[in-house]
């Protein structure tokens, strides 16, 4: 399964609602607001650190790029793609869910 | 593969008509075939005919028509939701039309992958 | 339709994490739910977070002028539709039973909920 | 006392455009002025000239538009914000005008009170 | 000052910032999904019955009734308006401040 | 304009809360503010909770297709519109300094925040 997150986890529980009901192994995309959960040095970097240990979590370059954040400010383990590495991620999992 | 996509979202006010949008090019380029783009809820606003977003900014109304004429997506708005929000048969912006809920359904039996862009 | 003969049938969810009335979402998705049912599809409903509040008995929608659609809930299993899940801690933590609820339900915890995501082929949410 | 309203978001998708509805009804019913209702973002939805509302639903552009005529409340809809999303001069709902965002502004000193409504 | 919040405590953080930023004695009305904060045995209810005592808390009450819920299962404390109430309670607070 | 001249001067606050690109807000605020200066009011802007991302330094919208508006606020000063107000505890929570941002700012605590917003007349949120 591919979960897409696209809501800040300072502002919505999208995230939290996903994290607790993916499955181990599941593949998980910040996308849009959903980025900033992928920043080291926030309140909430300890629980997306944790996470990248269970999932495989992405985030998207276009949109880290546009919120004024690089590479360097994310979370261990968070690997970035582009709109082309989405694509590949939805071919790879059968199933697509997007938390809203 | 073939992708169907559902846009909840009305244009400018969320990125959710812009994120499906990028994606949908990217697919394309990628050789994937977009079977169809259903629009849903507020999605049905990005068929608005008469809007003129500031010249300095994108026209996502047009490009999604460049993605029907170009490459023959399917772009399917949905009559009720429409309805409810002055998006109307033979009034919508070029490239799009109006039909059923069912042709979301069908789409989610048809294609092999369905993904959602929302608020 | 071509669909409805094609034989293919598909592990659909639509899953309802949002309140009714402050939004549309509700609403709209139980107009795709019945819609669905046309289509002989394996329909599965999960309300999990704020959407558990959508099947509250005692809906009163008069003072706001908008159309109380929660007896749809009840209409569902005329269209076979009868797979309906709700999620037991989003329960607890708005204070919420199964007896508060409109319709007969299966309560599943948060791990079963996302264990039966994990099987669906189509999941749709608003 | 004057009281000047902003609805934010469009009818139907959020309660916004129905509760200050049902606000600026209650205030006109208590004696008090609405001096003006500005819709900006989605906001601007409200004035969708050609929606057609399920006959068992309410029709909140209709109630808009009878809180204009009976009650002679200014609804102004942001011509900038509408030109984005295909509102336009000379083609909205009865009862809505069009004109920029100094207009809100303007409620924001005259009125005694700014209320808002949004998502 | 009259704040007013209508998103539900458990999917956003409207609330939560309302009531960090409200002065002492300030007025918070519940409209909408905004209501939901207001019930008594929720995961919210006790920040809501500390909030009561610091603030004047109202609901809407044609919403609350909408969701299917009654005074029964108020917090203590927190009092119930129609729209009437909401335009007075506009009319007595020279400015109204909306969280959303 | 007749308000242009009429002489009442209002304490009005926007406040930002979201970020940007995400949703339209953060943009159309901005157009309300540029417009706002045209009526010589008290004009004071905050930057709480996901707002103060608004302001984060090295906004490329490129491969979006976005319109960068960042630079917008660098020329707020010209329009006489000079009172910026961030809150401490909202870029502490998302690992911001004020390094991180665009424009000189004035850092309030969360507790000043809610004292100058309780001075206001007018005060506008999206």
């Amino acid at each position: 399964m591919l979960h897409t997150v696209n809501k800040s986890p300072f502002e919505k529980n999208a995230l939290e609602s996903c994290l607790s009901h993916a499955v181990e192994g599941a593949s998980i995309l910040l996308i849009e607001d959903g980025v900033y959960a992928a920043l080291g040095g926030t309140s909430t970097a300890a629980r997306m650190a944790e996470a990248a240990k269970r999932f495989k979590v992405f985030v998207l370059g276009p949109d880290l790029a546009a919120r004024g954040m690089d590479a360097g400010r994310l979370v261990e383990g968070v690997g970035i793609v582009d709109y082309e590495g989405f694509v590949d991620l939805v071919a790879e999992h059968p199933t697509s869910q997007a938390w809203l | 593969m073939k992708i169907g996509i559902l846009v909840n979202e009305g244009p400018y006010n969320h990125q959710a008509s812009d994120t499906a949008l990028n994606f949908c090019k990217a697919a394309l380029a990628k050789g994937h075939t977009i079977w169809r783009v259903f629009f849903y809820y507020d999605g049905v606003l990005n068929a608005a005919p008469r809007a003129e977003p500031p010249t300095d900014d994108r026209n996502l109304f047009k490009q999604w028509g460049e993605l029907a004429e170009k490459h023959g997506v399917d772009l399917v708005v949905c009559v009720a939701a429409g309805l409810r929000r002055g998006i109307r048969e033979g009034d919508t912006a070029p490239g799009f039309r109006i039909s059923g809920l069912g042709q979301l359904i069908e789409a989610g039996i048809q294609c092999d992958r369905l993904v959602t862009f929302g608020d | 339709m071509d669909e409805m003969e094609s034989g293919v049938v598909k592990k659909f969810m639509f899953v309802n994490r949002k309140a009714p009335y402050g939004t549309i979402y509700a609403l709209e998705v139980l107009e795709m739910v019945l819609i669905s049912a046309a289509f002989d599809q394996d329909v599965h409903l999960a309300f999990v977070d704020d959407g558990v509040f959508q099947l509250k008995k005692g809906q009163d929608t008069k003072a706001l002028g908008q159309k109380n659609f929660s007896p749809t809930y009840r209409a569902l299993d005329g269209y076979d539709i009868e797979k309906l899940y709700v999620e037991a801690e989003s329960m607890a933590e708005r204070g919420l039973t199964p007896a508060d609820l409109l319709v007969p339900v299966e309560v599943l915890s948060r791990a079963e909920m996302g264990a039966l995501m994990n099987e669906m082929d189509v999941v749709l949410t608003a």
